[in-house]
């Protein structure tokens, strides 16, 4: 694929278009077993990003990243600022320097995010967190690439592996986050979190296969 | 949503003027920042104390800032942890050379972004340190999950806390007295109606006229459960009685007991549901050595209450009888 | 109705009690009334200041019984005023031979109980006389109406006279002091609900989703008209100009300000309105020498607030100032 | 007619019965101009002279109507309750001593309450209050005997006179008591207390007519 700085700078302005788009959504998520500001902090925060990346020359895709993960760390607050921005700030370090990007890459992008936001959050799979989302997905692209798929249909993969994480979001019980406050009431209900992870992996894959 | 205000964007940034604005013999804000700090920070040579969290529990935190409390609070968005850069930028107003205590309240977000203004402090060089406050009976304990909430048992801290470093204390010793506090403390809420976010315009929960919420949170997360109300003697017992589970109170021990309403709740059923409250440690011999009843960490203008029990040895009792000053809180 | 109650008819006798039980360092219960008294009562050769008046309204009154403030404070039902009995016992019980002030909010009721109770006093010999607050300026001044009620302004009234007669002066000088905080102070209210007497079960007037009522008093009572509610901005501007144009306030003068929370208004709503009303008295070279933010004067669990000025010169100053010490209110 | 001192307890009991079963309508009333409580308050007040009048003899109706009073004064508050009592203590003094009473009796007790009432309140016809009830009564009474009516005669236009007064006070603006801070706000509405009173004076007559 060989994805530009500059192109990627488009794609996180997707992303935060989408997520704008997917604010109510994600907040309501949110309030059926947290505090109902998911998408508000989200959208907050890539508000904030679109602005640190208005003037970026693209040069550097590690620095996009960085720029990326130090603006949601500064500007959303709550769990998921720390949380997607060390995952993009960790994922600025695989890349640092790098004026164009390749799909083993973002492999590597992928692992260092997943890799970050489980430090971060003393989380692992099946807390119901984003890493419910973000670690099916990593895995599915490893072993998509490993098993020779392109960078379409890997990325495919994915999502695919996503979606079916934040679905089984539903099943199981929060030990994470705030939601882990309510139990077994948990249960039967989607992770915001996870969905907002799903979100962006689908609009990376959309920007990247069309 | 009916609320006195301008601008769901603009309350954190209007409160806190307003607040500083009223006491400004206390207070002063850091410009840019949603920060508060003791008009004459930093004290040389005094551990310095900052505690913060989501906007919406006022007087938390900013009424606590003062003499004998903290020295910084820091505000985040409405039931929103503020972000690493203004806890950063509040350590470093009010540290004055003997270091600083970061009051945590134990909430995925404010833990991460305490961490890592913590970890931005101490890159600079300023000795800090952070205690994370876990009162809240309703969530069980267990190292699987994020662990109990931080709730009304923290303003026991920032006095406690804040009294022994008025007193001279290192960081060390405040924040081992702090710790002691933490250990101490167990608190327990109940709802009868939800709140409004601002920016969300729209309740998080709802209750029907005859349901009240077990168990929820300040942040407007729902309880444990939900049942039907009940009278306020019946709400004392079932919150007592689940604080009670969880600690060991023998006989003749001594507690500090808060009684604390999350806002719309008046004064007056605060006092009904303290009669009952005292009512029943008393006939398990149980002996209150202070009561505090009014609204200290609230949740918007959600009705219902909360009950503090900290339990006391004779430091605990001297720093709570010393001499606090801040707007909010006076002893 | 949703209230941590046990009986309605019971709210009183159970709130008075939790409130002793609560603060028994500062208060005590007459037996078989319901009057608190200052733990010490009788002090001998101090001026006691009594006031009272319906219940609903708390932390007003037993809640400022204490050093600095009042000596008695007497509790009608809710909303309604006491009857001269438990007046005159409140009255007996802090006599300490320095004779007593009643301090009376304007209102039909109280005016003519109070006078009752002065009357039985006197014939038992107690030297003894009253003050009427009437600070609420939604209510037009007339010599042909029962005139102003009082509100939160009372409150300076108990702060003011009480240092004055903490300080040694004579019945006589504490009653001036009393009336000079009364001819100089105003207050201005509105509500955005209503609230629900306990023992009437439903409320006395309703409000709309978009509607506020405006110079509403403290009982339930509507108020002057309704609006369409409006910004914190706004309703500050409607409510100071109001008083503004009932007070002539000179550039340069000072004022104390209160922010009265009804009760269901949160903190946060309240600092957000007082920046707006600070802003406004600076703009006319107001000089605001100190603001109380807080429920000073509530009405059950109605949400709203009011605002209080009062002017200022240097013995007001001072008075303000003292120390006072009460389980409400602490300088 | 001549009234005895036990049928007076009868009537004042009779009178509290008449009281609780208005209740609600009487807070009603006080609701759309006052606080809501003119039922609740004469409710309580006249459960406790009955409580008071349990063991009277009757033989002293000075004596009744001053327990009458006391006991109205000790435990209604509010407005009402310094108002009808100082009502029944000045018209204890009148009947002082007395065994029974007749109907010129009655009208001395009705003039010295409303006395009681002016003074009390402050207040004179027109305000919107009780006195816009009773002082045209007394006015019917006197006039009713003056010109020969006898004692039920009299009683029933006393009545058919507070009637009116009590009509009366939906047009006129209250400038005493709670009300008034309604100003023009209160007009349309019956003045509580004013119905009361009307309340009061037909029970007397029912009884006395029957
Ligand atoms: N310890 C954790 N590790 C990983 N993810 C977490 C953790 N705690 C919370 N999350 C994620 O954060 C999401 C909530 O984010 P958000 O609502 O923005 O923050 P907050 O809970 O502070 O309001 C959850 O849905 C969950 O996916
Ligand atoms: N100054 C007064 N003189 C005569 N009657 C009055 C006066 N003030 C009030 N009232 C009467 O009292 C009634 C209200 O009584 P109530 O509701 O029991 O007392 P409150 O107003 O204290 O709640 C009014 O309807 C009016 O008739
Ligand atoms: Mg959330
Ligand atoms: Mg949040
Ligand atoms: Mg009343
Ligand atoms: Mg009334």
């Amino acid at each position: 694929m060989s994805v530009r700085g500059l192109r990627v700078i488009e794609i996180i302005n997707k992303i935060a278009d989408d997520i704008e788009k997917n604010k109510m959504y994600l907040t309501e998520l949110d309030a059926a077993i947290g505090d109902g500001d998911h998408g508000l902090n989200m959208s907050k925060g890539f508000l904030a990003v679109k602005e640190k990346l208005k003037d970026d020359d693209g040069n550097n895709i590690g620095d996009i990243l960085k720029k990326t993960g130090m603006a949601l760390v500064s500007n959303v607050g709550g769990a998921s600022g720390p949380l997607y921005g060390t995952a993009f700030m960790k994922a600025a370090m695989v890349v640092n320097g790098k004026k164009e990007i390749e799909i083993e890459d973002f492999k590597q992008v992928l692992e260092a995010a997943l890799e970050g936001i489980k430090i971060r959050g003393k989380a692992k799979l099946n807390e119901k967190t984003i890493i419910d989302a973000l670690e099916p997905a990593v895995e599915a692209l490893k072993n998509a690439l490993d098993n020779g798929s392109n960078a379409e249909e890997a990325l495919k993969k994915a999502v695919n592996a996503a979606e079916t994480g934040v679905e089984h979001t539903k099943d199981i019980i929060a030990t994470k986050g705030r939601a882990s406050y309510l139990g077994e009431r948990s249960i039967g209900h989607q992770d915001p979190g996870a969905a907002s992870c799903l979100l962006i992996l689908k609009t990376i894959y959309n920007e990247i296969s069309c | 949503m009916k609320k006195l205000i301008n601008n769901p964007e603009n309350v954190v940034e209007e409160m806190l003027d307003g607040l500083t604005l009223a006491y400004p013999e206390y207070l002063r804000k850091l410009d840019g920042f949603h920060v508060l700090v003791r008009k004459s920070s930093p004290i040389s040579g005094k551990v310095a104390l900052v505690s913060g969290g989501g906007s919406g529990h006022e007087p938390a935190h900013g009424g606590y800032v003062g003499k004998g409390m903290l020295d910084g609070a820091v505000a985040g968005d409405v039931f929103t942890s503020p972000t690493p850069d203004p806890i950063y930028e509040a350590v470093k107003a009010v540290d004055g050379g003997a270091g600083v205590l970061l009051i945590v309240k134990n909430y995925t977000g404010d833990v991460m972004n305490f961490e890592m203004a913590k970890d931005m402090a101490e890159m600079e060089g300023i000795n800090i340190d952070y205690v994370i406050v876990n009162d809240d009976v309703a969530v069980e304990n267990s190292t699987f999950t994020a662990g109990r909430r931080g709730i009304a048992g923290t303003v026991f801290v920032h006095k406690i806390a804040g009294a022994k470093a008025e007193l001279g204390a290192n960081l060390m010793e405040v924040k081992e007295t702090a710790q002691k506090v933490i250990e101490n403390v167990r608190s327990m809420g109940m709802a009868l109606t939800s709140c409004i976010v601002p920016a969300a315009g729209k309740p998080n929960f709802t209750l029907e006229e005859n349901e009240m919420e077990i168990g929820m949170g300040i942040h407007g997360e729902p309880g444990t459960h939900k049942e039907n109300i009940q009278t306020a003697n019946e709400v004392a017992e079932q919150l007592v009685n689940k604080i009670l589970e969880d600690m060991c109170l023998n006989k003749g021990v001594e507690v500090a007991v808060m009684i604390n309403g999350l806002a719309s709740t008046p004064l007056m059923e605060l006092y009904i549901v303290n009669k009952r409250v005292n009512e029943i440690l008393t006939e398990k011999g149980i002996k209150i050595y202070r009561t505090f009843v009014g609204e200290f960490m609230t949740s918007l203008e959600m009705a219902g209450c909360s009950v503090s029990i900290l339990k006391l040895d004779d430091e605990l009792k001297d720093l709570l009888d010393e001499s606090a000053d801040t707007p909010a809180f006076k002893v």
